[in-house]
Parts: C-alpha cells; structure tokens; sequence
C-alpha cells in the first residue's frame, strides 16, 4: 500500500465533490488507467466523473502522461478535463 | 530577461511594453487576451493547478527563449473571476528581428492555450455557469509549432 | 475601426493598444519597430513620396480589414529623422478571434517593408551616411501572404 | 510633346541632384525602359544614377510598374531604390 495525494479540477473536482483526497494505493494499480477504475469504484460521484475516460486528462507529480503511463513512486496525481487556458 | 506571472490582479500593457523598449529591441510585439461578452456572457472564472501552473509558464517562457534569438519575453496570465472586456493573458516579446518576435509571439499564444493547467468557467447575468470545452483547433494551432521544430 | 497616420512625431502605443481595448474585442496585438544601434548607426531617416505613402498605407489597412474579422486597425508610420531606441513603426490590430490578430499584424509589418514608398538611412556619430538595400527575405516575408490569398 | 513631372527620390534623387524636374516627352518613348534611356542622356548625373537598371524602380501617377509599363497619358512618373520601410 502506497500513499497517494489525489487532487481534482474544473467539473472533475465539482463531480466528485473533492479538491483533493488522501489515498491508500493497492499494490496491484500499476497505471492511470488503473487508478481510474479503482477510484471510479469509490463512490456514486466518482463513477460519474470517470464515466468518459477521453474527457479525463491526468497529471503525475505535475507532469501530464498518458492513461497507459505507469504510476511509478507517484505522491501526486491530479485528474481533470482538458485545459483551456489563454 | 525573463519576466512571468501568475495573478489575480489586472496589468497594464503599456507598462511591459515601455520595460521592454527599455532594452533597445529593435521590435516589439504583443497579445493581449480579454474576455469577450459571447452569447451574453457576464464574466469568466479561471481555476488553475497551483504549482504545476508556474511550472508550465515558466517552461514555455524559455522554450521561447531558446527557439528565438529574444531579448525579452513577459507572460503574465491572470487566475480568478473576471468580468467582460477585463484583461485575462499578456504575452509581450522584445526581439532584434522583426520576425523572431512575431513568431515567438504566436508560439507563446498558441501553446499557452494546450500546454498549461488553466479551466474558464464561463458565467452568465441569470447565475447559470458552463465550463469551457478545450477546441480541437487550439490542438492544431499549438502542434504546428513541434512541426516548426522539426 | 481604421487609424492610419504617417507622422513627424513619436506615438504611443500604450494609448493605441487601450483605443482597440475599448472595442471590447477578444484579442489585441501589436508590432512596434524600433530603431536598432547596429554597426555603430546613431541615426535613421525616412525618407517617403508624399500622397502615394499614404494612399500604400489606407491600402494595405484595407486589405487586412478585408482579408480578417478585425474590429480596428490602426498603422503608424514616422518620417524624418529618428535616433537609436526611437520607434518608428506601430501595427496594432483587436479582433475577436486570436489568429486573426496575430495574422493580420504579421501581414501588415511584412507588407510595410515591400509594399509603401519609404526609404532609410543610416547615419553613423562621425556624419557618414548610407542608404539601406531592400532584402531578399523582406520580399519573400511579404510573398507568403500571396500564397496564403491563392 | 507631352508635359510629363517626374520625381526622384533616395539616392537616385542625391545622384541626380534633383528633387524633380518638369519634361517634355517626345512621341516616340512610349515605355519606363524608354523614358530611362532618355533621362539617362540629359546628364552625366543622370547617367549615373540610371546606370544600374536592376535598382531602379518606378511609380507612374503612384503605382509602382515594370519597367516594360506603357507610359500612356501619365501626369507624375517617380523614380527611385527599392523600398525599405517598416
């Protein structure tokens, strides 16, 4: 079991109902996409965030990855939408 | 020289561009982003990743930098609400060549909107609020540049 | 909105920058070319054919105003005589839509340097002078903006 | 015979030594080339400044034309480098 910092933005963070939760990694979560099944599986509002996985954009230790991308030693990965700065 | 910001607070354009002519450029160019009353919007909210926010800024700044032969790059992108015809993004470059500022102008522009963690909620008079969609097109503009690279 | 000018005086474009912000457009941006101290030059003049500069000037303002959803225009030329750091040249352009100013600004500083009668020269601190040649790439700076019509 | 005004300006004006000059056309020029040719005579300041054709460039009634242009019922022909301006 790892420790992880979860933070959520834009309608991910309002969906959810969270800025940020602490979480307990299983050691068997090796990618995003992983991670996204297993916090879809959290609660009601959860599901409905990670329902459509191409809206979700994922960040690790504030780099952008791939959903494919291994968590690694990850102590902060961040979900939300796509970004529409500018 | 280098100057980036992020902030709540309005700027003002004129004030980076005199600190820019301050370095004898022999051209200066800019962008100012503002919000735009579409479809009767009212104001405009930008959340951002704190942290990874500054980080993508800063990046950009000197992938500019680095591609162009600059004397002088400002990029100042403000967080928070903002209502209509309020200042939101300000990129102001100093260069010798006419060219390399104009570029790294657009670059900076373009990149901005794919590259760094901002989200506009837009909001109208009546209190209802939607979230912007990202534009396959700012996709397409900001990927010309890695073609440019190559 | 259209400003054209051909000037003795400076401009400011911090005040033609906050003109185009009050159309309440998305988008401002703006080229100031500067007078650069290369080779030693201390001293530029611009020289120009009175009536046919500023009709080349109204032309090329209408023809970015044609080729762009632009909401304002404004070109400023200098004549005579300019010191080094002086400005000698101001494009700033609002539009709702980012490209489009960016374009448009582009298109107007690589038209300038073709396409309206005005000549430089270069003067040095010991009193030499030396007309400045026309260059290749200002030619196929402001040839793009062919193609890109075609 | 045409009354015809023609301008020089830049370095074509220095070498010439002249800002513009009022001239009588004959019939038979009927071309810029031709008006050149003719320029070229008056003098040796003319001459000069006419010397290397490439660098000249013309405006009949102020729009720029080629060198192989018509000169038809033109009022003001200008002559001059090419332009460097912005």
């Amino acid at each position: 079991m790892t420790k992880v910092k979860i933070l959520y933005f834009a309608w991910v963070r309002e969906q959810i109902g969270l800025t940020e939760e602490q979480v307990e990694l299983p050691a068997e979560i090796e990618t995003v996409a992983n991670l996204i099944d297993w916090l879809a599986g959290r609660s009601d509002t959860h599901a409905l965030a990670f329902a459509d996985r191409s809206k979700i954009r994922c960040a690790i230790d504030q780099s952008i990855v791939a959903q494919d991308a291994s968590i690694g030693v990850a102590k902060e990965i961040a979900f939300f939408p796509p970004v529409t700065g500018g | 020289m280098k100057y980036v910001s992020l902030q709540q607070a309005d700027f003002d354009p004129g004030a980076e561009q005199a600190k820019l002519e301050a370095l004898s450029p022999g051209a200066v160019s800019s962008f100012t982003g503002l919000v735009r009353g579409d479809d009767g919007i009212s104001a405009m909210t930008l959340e951002h990743y704190p942290g990874m926010t500054e980080a993508a800024l800063n990046a950009l700044a000197d992938e500019a930098l680095s591609r162009w032969p600059l004397k002088g790059v400002v990029l100042i992108h403000r967080i928070g609400r903002m209502t209509v015809g309020e200042r939101i993004v300000q990129v102001t470059i100093a260069s010798d060549h006419r060219a390399a500022a104009l570029e790294a102008c657009a670059f900076l522009i373009d990149r901005l909107k794919t590259n760094a963690p901002f989200w506009k909620q837009e909001e109208w008079s009546d209190g209802k609020c939607r979230w912007v969609e990202a534009k396959c097109s700012d996709d397409a503009a900001a990927e010309r540049w890695d073609q440019a690279a190559k």
